[in-house]
């Protein structure tokens, strides 16, 4: 306990800047930037005390802090963070402090608004992370698309409006599905023999579903996973969500928010449904593939660099889930790495696109050319970022790819080969726009009067390339963080787990929740061996915790009738009760 | 120096640091000195290390460091580590030594670039990359370095980037590469899962074991590799990119596309022939690419006018005799071809430099001729060096070339050892007849051009004589044939694999030298009668076959051919995809669930009349409804 | 002779009826509204009916909030109507359509 | 003797209730609905409930009639043409048999359940709807919701006050 608090420290830093910056005269505009600038490097300094403190070779969950929220139901404040949600966490400080450096300029109006909503949704995103209660996590995961919202419909482009309803929409209707995956594992958890009503993931994590329940959950937290990654076919929203977000916006939807997606995959869908896992791999590892290929095709014969950007994280976020995938050592952790890659390369690519949109407004390839002669420090950086995002070897991207592959290969050949061609594809596509954007002559008179970066731009990229270089030469640091964690989360999807005692009715355990609030009605009635309850229900009492019950058996029978008769029963018993 | 191989390939990258962050301010000078400084400083440290490795007995001489842990993940492990063999030791020596002279070369020759800062940090950043590459100790380290060797040379195709046409090739050499490296790195997976392990020594260990002679796994992976090889080293059918990376300047010409970079795949074959030795069927496929390619770039290289571009193909061409060497199990004879070809080759890219900078950028061979009169040591350099390529006794080339050729030979290859015959004719030919054109014979020089025609300055010439001494006497280390310095220094290497591919056929060694060196006297003589004593053939032969020459003045429509086959049908496919399938399809169904709710609920909306009577009607309705459902059925 | 409780409610029943149709069929905002207060009492009857024959209280103060909220209705109501009668110059609910799209 | 008083409430109540209804203004629809009213508080009576009843002559016939008179005349409506003018005449027609379907339904309800409930009812204390018993349960059982009334009130009041004022621009 000696660490007590410090995620939560980390989560909510940027909530108290936001109280801060409620106190400031939104007229004070260089006081409000520097003031949430602070802030988000305070939170990155802080994030960093909790790599210090990780131990490297525990698997499990660390910094753990557990607290009564909303008792009745068995929903706890209750986080933590392991090797997985470590780097992420750190990505997330660390990008937010970027981006917000990026918009000192770029942003001119509502100056104060802007501010805040950065910082929420740096809180949102971080909750994500680090939650590890479902009920919890759903909030962070809801919460967090307001200020995106904002940020995209009050700071964007043109067609803002349009790209951030579809962004809203598109991402609220998985996270709805998701939500009903939730609700059901709690009655599943619940209802189970000794089973105990709780969101608390790591006792979900012992839940040892039938396949086809597994396989219904499986693909309503995917789908919703799958949005936010985005994974081919739903990543429409992608290119206009990019396209009409401001820099930061964009720095932080794709550095950040999309690895939203990637880690619910790795934290719920793969040990919460182990064998639904193994069932969709072949699907999901396709849609993967296609992923890969497809959004480096589209990648290539698109006029805008930001859409150009946004395609190719299409691509590389293909890479990540073909990794994730592979269900092997090395696939997970390239997975992984290859999250914190793109988010570094593609956020990057989208501060030296916005960068450049500053000084000539328009991000259409064919508006430039020849910048090379002009601004050669910008071209350099660049020249850098791309070549980290095509993988090649020596920058980040090529770390993170390689495993990926080789993870991929030991499973299936195909795969690895199918992915290994959009390698080359990166390459055509991110060295055309190179050429087209850098190379030649300048032939328009706008681009020669361009001026080069700055001093605090060469501020806001050196970190970042820092970090790209530093993962290419030497990303032992990155992958031992992640190795036990990686190595736990395999384990749990390789083996099929046995509940504790065999199904049907045995003797319950009682639980410390259940003395809590209006639980203990539920508690008492959950802890009923079922065929008591069913009949206790048929004689009209008790009728307050049956009913809360029924519905919950209604959730699960309508999952698992197939391997479940007995539930039959007591929707029978329940229906007479009322 | 054996201790602290690390001090080989970092004064380059020291040389690219300081160079590239502070290129600009320091000055034109210092930039020049600490570049070839660096590179000189790498030579020296090479020669020390093979000095110390010459010290050693014959089965010692082999230093293997790990400076650092790399990538570590589960059991896949690969680590920063350095190999010291007599393999690589010959590599480095050619990569610092032909490097130096070209950095020096450099100074001169871009003397009026106004990015000569960064001409010189790519330039370190390749000598760093290239020596890395040939000192790495593990599959994936040679990769990696194969690729950044790849970008250097991108960067360097592409120096001159307002040039379309050179920014066109870079990103074609790299993209090309590429597809070869697309099959590198398949090589290596499908190597680390079959053995576990990457490392040198431990594959060559565990792969006679582990994997099946001739088998399907070894063959793939052996294939693969070769992929990767075809790409870096301009092979059929990856060829293409080389002679387009002529845009580049033309100290990159030489020191990349020449000497250094393209002959990465001849090493790593070489680096893996333990395990080409378990593919006798990848082996004959090395074999007759490297054949073929040997002949197929020569009948190009019969009709360019462009005297860079012919040396390009003449590479290509050498290269193909060097996987020829490695393919008939000559690997020893490959590496030797490859270290003298890096002289005489980059003597011949130097030298078409020196006329060009003497020409104020002039490359066109028909807008030359009698040079000799103006540039005479350019013009000997560059005869020596021509001659050496085309292989006549005593110059360097000719023992390499001869020695493949035996191998070839001797190994039973017969047809392939036709190839090489047939291309050592054609080489002779070309290389003649490109001498002639531009240094012999009446002068077609534009009259600008040769006003300020005039030999170059010593910083440039130097170099040359120094490679022109080399490129003649270079191949003496190998002598005599087979059992040379050089062959007991580099052989031991290759011990394990020579056993298996030695099926000797009784040909005899001096025989055969005789009648390759008589195959290229015939080529000269041809191009001496071709462009000296009767002018007017070439032409005739022109009229009387024009679509032979017009086939191999397109370079056979190869271009024209990846571009209506591959090129093409990607670009027009995606721009499909984007526009008929992403926007309408995926994303037009996406818009179209929020369409329908949108349709529906208008339709809807037009329920709600806003009168209150009807609102009350219709509640009244369900609470009937309501009322009926409880009073009737329940 | 002692009154059945269905009486009570048959009546009940009427009244509220009765102001089902009045609410249904007026346009006069003030005669909807009387009608409503027609129903409440119809179902303040039966409550009342049905304490007395269960022999319990909870009937009667039940009446007695609804009658309270009766009387805040209609003091709210009125003032609505008042208002909108301010605005449109009429109380009739056919000319009222803000509600519409 | 009950049945006939009750009877006779009833009739009056009953045929109140349809003149609230049918009249063209409004006025006469007050005043039979005030009718309506005073018989229900009758037929309370019988039901015993005397502090209930009570409130409903003061309350709902009194002041809550006295309300809408006083609306109705501050408004000046004049009388509506026919309510069953050919517009509304298809709506009413609806109406009516709905809510004739509705009486039926309600009819059945009784019939169903209640028709055999013993006349009279049980027999009851003396204390059973008196103003003490009422004001006993409202101030113990009931207290939080008696409470709240005072609140729904108070709102009530301001809003119709706010909502009533003339806009003073």
């Amino acid at each position: 306990m000696s660490n007590f608090s410090l995620v939560s420290t980390v989560v909510f830093l940027p909530l108290v800047g936001v109280g801060m910056l409620l106190l400031v005269d939104r007229r004070r505009e260089a006081a409000i930037k520097h003031l949430t600038f602070a802030v988000s490097v305070l939170t990155f300094l802080v994030s960093l005390q909790l790599y210090r403190g990780f131990q490297l070779n525990v698997p499990g969950m660390q910094f753990v802090e557990r607290k009564p929220w909303i008792a009745g139901l068995g929903v706890q404040y209750f986080v933590g963070v392991d090797g997985i949600s470590l780097l992420l966490v750190l990505l997330t400080t660390f990008l937010t402090a970027i981006a917000i450096l990026s918009s000192y300029t770029a942003i001119t109006t509502w100056v104060k608004e802007y501010m805040i909503c950065m910082l929420l949704l740096e809180t949102g995103m971080l909750g994500v992370f680090v939650a590890l209660d479902l009920v919890l996590f759903y909030v962070f995961w809801e919460g967090m698309l307001i200020p995106m919202y904002f940020l995209i419909g009050v700071w964007g482009g043109p067609r803002r409006i349009y790209a951030t309803l579809k962004f809203f929409l598109y991402t609220m209707a998985g996270g709805v599905l998701m939500l009903v995956g939730i609700i059901a594992l709690y009655y599943l958890n619940g209802g189970r023999p000794g089973g105990e009503y709780t969101f608390d993931l790591l006792k979900m994590y012992g839940l040892d579903l039938p396949l086809r329940t597994q396989i219904w959950l499986f693909l309503a937290f995917a789908v919703a996973f799958a949005i936010k990654v985005p994974m081919f076919p739903f990543h429409t929203w992608l290119p206009d969500a990019h396209v009409e977000a401001p820099t930061a916006g964009s720095v932080i939807l794709a550095g950040v928010l999309l690895k939203m997606g990637t880690y619910g995959f790795l934290r719920f869908a793969l040990p919460l449904f182990p064998e639904a896992t193994r069932y969709f791999t072949p699907l999901f590892s396709w849609l993967a593939i296609i992923g890969i290929l497809y959004g480096a095709l589209v990648s290539m014969v698109q006029p805008d660099l930001k859409k150009l950007v946004a395609y190719s994280s299409v691509s590389h976020l293909g890479f990540v889930m073909l990794g994730i995938f592979a269900l092997t050592i090395q696939g997970v952790e390239g997975g992984i790495l290859q999250m914190i890659n793109h988010g570094l390369s593609t956020g990057a690519l989208f501060l030296l696109v916005g960068m450049i949109y500053e000084r000539r407004h328009t991000r259409m390839i064919e508006d430039f050319g020849g910048l090379a002669r002009v601004i050669p420090v910008f071209t350099a950086f660049f020249l850098l970022v791309t070549l980290s995002s095509i993988g090649l070897p020596g920058l980040n991207g090529f770390v993170g790819e390689f495993l990926i592959l080789v993870g991929t290969f030991q499973v299936n050949v195909l795969y690895a080969v199918l992915a290994t061609s959009g390698v080359i594809l990166a390459a055509v596509y991110m060295l055309w726009m190179f050429q087209r954007v850098m190379f030649g002559k300048v032939t328009h008179e706008a681009n020669r009067r361009l001026t080069d970066l700055t001093a605090r731009e060469v501020a806001v990229l050196v970190p970042v390339l820092l970090f790209i270089v530093w993962i290419g030469i030497y990303p032992r640091p990155f992958l031992a963080t992640t190795e036990a964690s990686v190595k736990q989360l395999l384990a749990q999807v390789h083996i099929r787990y046995r509940a504790d005692e065999p199904r049907g009715g045995t003797p319950p355990i009682p639980t410390e929740s259940g003395k809590v609030g209006m639980g203990p009605r539920v508690m008492d009635a959950s802890r009923e061996p079922r065929a008591e309850r069913g009949a206790e229900g048929q004689r009209g009492r008790g009728a307050e915790g049956i009913n809360i019950v029924s519905a919950g058996d209604r959730a699960g029978s309508a999952l698992a009738q197939a391997n479940r008769p007995q539930t039959t029963d007591d929707r029978r018993g329940a229906r007479h009760a009322q | 120096m054996l201790n602290s191989l690390w001090l080989i390939p970092v004064w380059p990258l020291l040389g690219f640091l300081v160079n590239g962050f502070f290129g600009r301010r320091i000055g034109k000078t210092a930039v020049g000195t600490i570049a070839c400084g660096s590179v000189g400083l790498s030579l020296l440290a090479s020669l020390g290390a093979l000095g110390k490795l010459l010290a050693r007995p014959a089965e010692a001489r082999r230093v293997e460091q790990v400076l650092a842990p790399w990538i570590g993940a589960g059991n896949f492990q690969a680590d920063w580590g350095l190999l010291l063999d007599p393999l690589s030791a010959v590599m480095i020596l050619v990569v610092s030594g032909v490097g130096f002279l070209i950095h020096v070369y450099s100074i001169g020759y871009m003397r009026e670039d106004p990015d000569y800062p960064r001409f010189f940090t790519y330039l370190n950043l390749f000598t760093f990359s290239m020596l890395m590459l040939v000192l790495a100790n593990n599959y994936l380290l040679l990769y990696v370095f194969w690729e950044a060797v790849g970008l250097c040379s991108y960067l360097l195709i592409g120096f001159w980037f307002e040039k379309k046409s050179a920014a066109d090739a870079g990103k074609k050499a790299f993209i090309v590469n590429r597809v070869g490296d697309f099959g590198f790195a398949l090589g290596v997976m499908l190597l680390w899962t079959s053995l576990g392990t990457l490392r040198y020594d431990q594959v060559f260990a565990a792969a006679p074991a582990q994997l099946v002679a001739g088998g399907g796994v070894v063959t793939a992976i052996t294939l693969l590799l070769f992929l990767g090889a075809t790409g870096k080293s301009a092979q059929i059918p990856l060829y293409v990119w080389l002679p387009d990376a002529m845009e580049g300047p033309t100290p990159v010409s030489a020191l990349i596309h020449a000497a250094t970079m393209v002959t990465a795949g001849v090493y790593m074959v070489a680096r893996s022939a333990p395990l080409f030795t378990l593919a006798p069927l990848s082996l004959s496929v090395v074999a007759w690419i490297g054949g073929l390619t040997a002949v197929f770039a020569a009948t190009i290289a019969l009709v360019q006018t462009d005297i860079k571009r012919i040396v390009a193909y003449s590479t290509i061409s050498q290269l193909g005799y060097m996987f020829l060497g490695c393919g008939v199990g000559a690997y020893a004879a490959a590496i030797f071809h490859l270290m003298t070809h890096a002289f005489f080759k980059a003597l011949l890219f130097l030298g078409s430099g020196s006329v060009i900078h003497g020409l104020s950028g002039e490359q066109d061979i028909r807008k030359m001729g009698g040079l000799r009169k103006h540039m005479p040591i350019t013009a000997w350099t560059f005869l020596i060096a021509a001659l050496a390529n085309a292989g006549i006794f005593p110059l360097a080339g000719f023992w390499s070339k001869d020695e493949i050729l035996y191998g070839a030979a001797a190994g039973g290859y017969g047809a392939v050892w036709a190839l090489g015959a047939g291309g050592a004719f054609l080489t002779a030919f070309y290389m003649l007849r490109c001498y002639y054109l531009t240094f012999e014979g009446r002068s077609r020089v534009e009259p600008e051009a040769a006003h300020h025609l005039h030999e170059s300055p010593p910083v440039m010439t130097v170099p040359l004589v120094i490679l022109a001494v080399f490129a003649a006497l270079v191949g003496f280390v190998g002598v005599p044939p087979e059992h040379g310095a050089y062959h007991r220094f580099v052989e031991p290497v290759f011990a394990g694999a020579k056993q298996v591919a030695g099926h000797a056929a009784s040909v005899g060694e001096v025989p055969m030298a005789i009648l390759s060196l008589v195959i290229a006297l015939v080529g000269v003589w041809l191009a001496t009668r071709f462009y000296v004593w009767r002018p007017e053939i070439p032409a005739r032969m022109v009229e009387r076959y024009p679509a032979a020459y017009r086939t191999l003045l397109h370079k056979y429509y190869v271009d024209e051919l990846y571009d209506a086959l591959i090129v093409e049908p990607i670009r027009r496919g995606s721009l499909w995809l984007w526009r008929r399938f992403d926007e309408p399809v995926i994303d037009g169904s996406v818009n179209g669930i929020g369409a329908l709710i949108r349709i529906g609920s208008l339709a809807l909306r037009r329920v709600q009349t806003g009168y209150v009577m009807s609102y009350v009607l219709s509640f009244i309705v369900g609470v009937v409804a309501i009322l009926g459902y409880l009073a009737f059925w329940r | 002779m002692s009154v059945p409780l269905s009486a009570y409610l048959i009546l009940s029943a009427y009244l509220f009826a009765m102001g089902v149709v009045g609410v249904a069929t007026r346009r006069n905002a003030l005669i909807i509204f009387m009608s409503i207060e027609l129903m409440l009492n119809a179902v303040n009857l039966s409550f009342l009916a049905f304490a007395r024959f269960l022999n319990s209280m909870d009937g009667q103060i039940f009446v007695f909030f609804v009658m309270v909220v009766a009387a805040a209705e209609v003091a709210v109501g009125l003032a609505i109507i008042i208002a909108i009668y301010r605005n449109k110059e009429t109380v009739d609910v056919a000319e009222l359509n803000l509600l519409k799209w | 003797m009950e049945l006939l008083v009750f009877a006779g409430l009833a009739l009056v109540a009953a045929v109140a209730g349809l003149l609230v209804i049918v009249q063209r203004h409004a006025v006469y629809s007050a005043l039979f609905l005030i009718i309506t009213m005073g018989s229900l508080a009758g037929i309370y009576i019988l039901l015993d409930a005397h502090f209930v009843w009570v409130i409903q002559v003061i309350v709902y016939a009194g002041a809550i009639m006295v309300l809408f008179l006083f609306v109705i005349m501050l408004l000046d409506i004049r009388s509506e043409p026919a309510p069953w003018a050919p517009p509304d005449r298809g709506r009413i027609l609806i109406a009516v048999l709905l809510s004739v379907v509705l009486l039926a339904e309600l009819g059945v309800a009784v019939a169903r359940r209640f028709v055999l409930a013993p006349a009279g009812g049980p027999a009851v204390a003396s204390s059973f709807g008196r103003t003490q018993t009422v004001g006993r349960l409202l101030f113990t059982d009931f207290l939080f919701p008696f409470e709240i009334t005072s609140i729904i009130l108070l709102v009530a009041m301001v809003g119709a006050m706010v909502l009533a004022k003339k806009r003073l621009h």
